[in-house]
């Protein structure tokens, strides 16, 4: 196996998880990308003689791997002090955590202490078996209440449906991180916020759920900040990135009645998503005027969703909602209007990367005058459009990683 | 001061070691295979690697297989296994 | 004074922070922007009785308001129960707080405790008295150290600079918040991180100092989310929002050199800030080529910048930096070069937008030809470049709220 | 449950009660200033309600000024206090 020495410790977990610490890796100067092929030759001969000897002879057998198992561990009393071990022990992501006491956790857990080790998911890299356990544990840490652990649960079953690419989020360097948007009854139930700052703080259902999913990903599944996590920038939704659909402010079926649930049942979709970009329209008063600011914003040179597909969010707030709604427009009427308009000209991408793309996916990039166009994504169902958000005349494009799909999943209470 | 008890947020990491296939005490006349990640670049790398080998080790021929995309799976990996004697790959940038 | 019910709040607020609590509000059913102008007049019907009461009759006197001290309050000892006191009194921001005794406010005072009446700033829009211990018992809420509070202090120092527009920050429906860009020796001494995953989770000091900022705002300052804040949708850097320059793998003269400190002394720059909006680019390998996905990125049509100036940032990751610098660029070049790609033609704003900002700034958006195109700030100057981040091929757009000018002030030790 | 005595982290507000301008019993003759904020469609509400008042209670003339940006402070408020009675203006959207 070869990689850059920037991501030795990505390209050893990755081995170790699939039951291999003892795959050899060659490891050349980072970076091999973005540089003169001709300097990447020369790493070549760097490395030749560590391959030669990788394949020529038998490594040393490693020792049994250590299991850790959700066990007790004797941590400070002292608040602060408890504090300090929780960041040098790589529990934390920085702000306050609460101590998961085995009383703590129990409480969370509630009824569902007696299948406290039924497995969840298995989350990678680590292969992290995230039990009901070690996910109340997670959700103890992040200040999550007995309540929220439905959500939570639900989100880590959706992240490790194969569709979603939970390696890919969990190790790229491309700022993304699962936003989770919750649809039915146990929004309002739950306090979750989908109104004025929807998206930012002030709301504990939010904050503590969005917090206990990625304290989850970090801890059992071993994405660990500047580690395994190779996020070259990230964004602040890696902290909490949590939000309900304002159904009763959208002019449409919510979220998960268009998945084929029940507007009555409780659902959570995950999304691998980049921080919002914002619209800002004050002035348009039509839907046909409204598509120039959004197809505006949606339509980049840097977000993946136009290299690479995917489903790119568009997050109406409900005065721009209604905007539509008043001039006679369905949701699936804003998808395609959204998706002809947000395109891009060959000539705006740099050669190096018309010449990748084509490459790559020469049906949208290859063999076309540099005067045409490329949609943001594949198709106009591949859009997702939700209503969250307060007064004001704001909305969000929230492109994704682009290889990935959104998962939605019921929450059993 | 004072100790609490605290449970662990890892949980437990499944699964054990694999073996590794035995290493052959030299390359001559095996078959190289490589499997592109589709990365920038890692072609030319994981190729002059190859070649590299070829040339001092008398290995070849060599084969090219190249992964849809870097963030999905292999797809190819039976073919490729059954193709080749060793095989040289990539992981991230 | 007229507004919406929407905004009565904000509105009732702001007079009584002008000292008019008992200011006459006379308000419209919500909206009155983005509607047809004849719906507008109508609702001017619905309110002129009680204009013309309001202008007639004096108001009763109000109460002496209600001021609140830095005083002691009993909350609950047990650690979830004060968390539930915290959010019900809305101290928090929904994630767990410490709680803020006189002890350990007293620690993180440390040897400013003498000082703890020194009154750093009157912050907007509650004309909150931000003395260094109002400030130190957000931080000790917030979970910060000692050796945080300087950083904290002189970030809330430049927050009330004039020129930052506090108030408008504070109140707009636009979704941003102070972004903290540290430079100087503190960076690394504190371990606020400048390296991979710059912008997200898992670095205590990044956690912690940006979080202190936010809570002092929202307390001490009075900007509730949902009440005088505003945003229509926020995004989650009001949970936390701070970054060091990764200075030693820029190839320039870092942030607060430009602005006239030396490299030795450490500042602190506060931008009014959108979230990071990623740029992808792997495929170009030369400065012309990089270009294009950066300019691709922030010429948009949904950001307060195209529309209001302001100063734009820029954050390269440093393997881009290293493109510009490989090829012999300048950070003025590259402000230059951005400047001069980054635009959009006219005739993708929506023609209410185009009439709209022919008025309010004729010399960017009158008399022009459709085909014309608008650049994304008012000049290059008024770009901000820095560089963060760790290895990977991203960098990012953060375009700020506009109105706003960034404040770069020396952190006193 | 126990207590714990904690600071509040709100601190003082600055600044007591002003005064307002005693208001005269009828608006016959005053002179309207609208100060309008600059959002949208503020001058169309603050404009109507001023021909309103003229219509319905005799008040007159109206005269108009406008902030540089809904953002941004006015400059004009002493131009505005001097040159009229009572004065129209809006707050956010």
């Amino acid at each position: 196996m070869l990689g850059t020495d920037a991501f030795a410790g990505l390209a050893e977990a990755a081995a170790a998880s699939l039951g291999m610490p003892h795959l050899q890796l060659a490891a050349v100067a980072h970076p091999i990308g973005g540089i003169d092929p001709k300097l990447v030759r020369a790493k070549a001969e760097t490395v030749v003689d560590r391959v030669l000897e990788a394949l020529t002879r038998d490594p040393s057998p490693p020792l049994a791997a250590s299991v850790a198992t959700v066990c007790a561990v004797a941590a400070p009393g002292d608040l602060d002090a408890f504090q300090d071990f929780a960041v040098a022990e790589g529990w934390s992501d920085g702000l306050p955590v609460l101590p998961p006491t085995e009383e703590r956790v129990g409480r969370i857990l509630g009824r569902l202490a007696g299948d406290r080790t039924e497995v969840i998911a298995t989350l990678v890299p680590r292969q992290g078996v995230a039990t009901l356990e070690a996910i109340a544990v997670n959700a103890a840490l992040a200040g999550a209440l007995p309540e929220h652990l439905p959500v939570v649960v639900a989100a880590i079953r959706a992240l490790a449906d194969p569709r979603f690419n939970l390696n890919a989020i969990q190790t790229t360097t491309h700022p993304c991180t699962p936003l989770l948007i919750v649809n039915g009854p146990i929004a309002a139930r739950l306090g979750i916020n989908a109104g004025a700052n929807a998206l930012g703080q002030g709301h504990r259902a939010n904050a503590v759920i969005g917090r206990a999913v990625r304290l989850t990903l970090q801890n059992v599944g071993g994405a660990r900040p500047g580690r395994e996590d190779r996020a070259t920038l990230g964004h602040p939704g890696k902290y909490s990135y949590c939000v309900a659909e304002h159904e009763a402010a959208s002019p449409w079926a919510p979220l998960h009645v268009e998945r084929g649930f029940r507007a009555a049942e409780s659902c959570v979709t995950v999304c691998g998503a980049e921080a919002p970009h914002n619209v800002n329209d004050h002035g348009s008063t039509t839907a046909e005027a409204l598509l120039f600011a959004i197809a505006g914003t949606a339509a980049t040179t840097g977000s993946n969703n136009i290299y690479l597909g995917g489903e790119p969010l568009v997050v109406l707030g409900p005065e721009h909602a209604q905007t539509f709604a008043t001039g006679g427009w369905s949701k699936a009427d804003v998808k395609r209007a959204i998706w002809e308009r947000a395109r891009v000209r060959l000539d705006r991408f740099s050669p190096e990367n018309r010449e990748r793309f084509a490459v790559i996916d020469p049906a949208r990039f290859g063999d076309r005058l540099l005067a045409d166009e490329v949609a943001l994504c594949a198709s106009p169902d591949d859009l997702m459009v939700i209503v969250a958000g307060g007064p004001g005349k704001h909305s969000a494009i929230i492109p994704t990683f682009g290889a990935t799909r959104s998962v939605t999943v019921r929450i059993e209470e | 001061m004072s100790r609490l008890s605290v449970l662990s947020p890892l949980g437990t990491a499944a699964g054990g070691i694999k073996p590794l296939a035995r290493r052959r005490g030299s390359l001559r006349g095996l078959r190289i295979g490589i499997l592109d990640n589709s990365k920038p670049n890692a072609e030319v790398l994981l190729g002059r690697v190859a070649e590299l080998l070829v040339e001092r080790a008398g290995a070849g021929p060599i084969a090219l297989w190249r992964k849809p995309g870097a963030s999905h799976p292999a797809t190819v990996i039976d073919e490729v296994v059954a193709s080749s004697d060793v095989v040289l790959t990539g992981s991230a940038d």
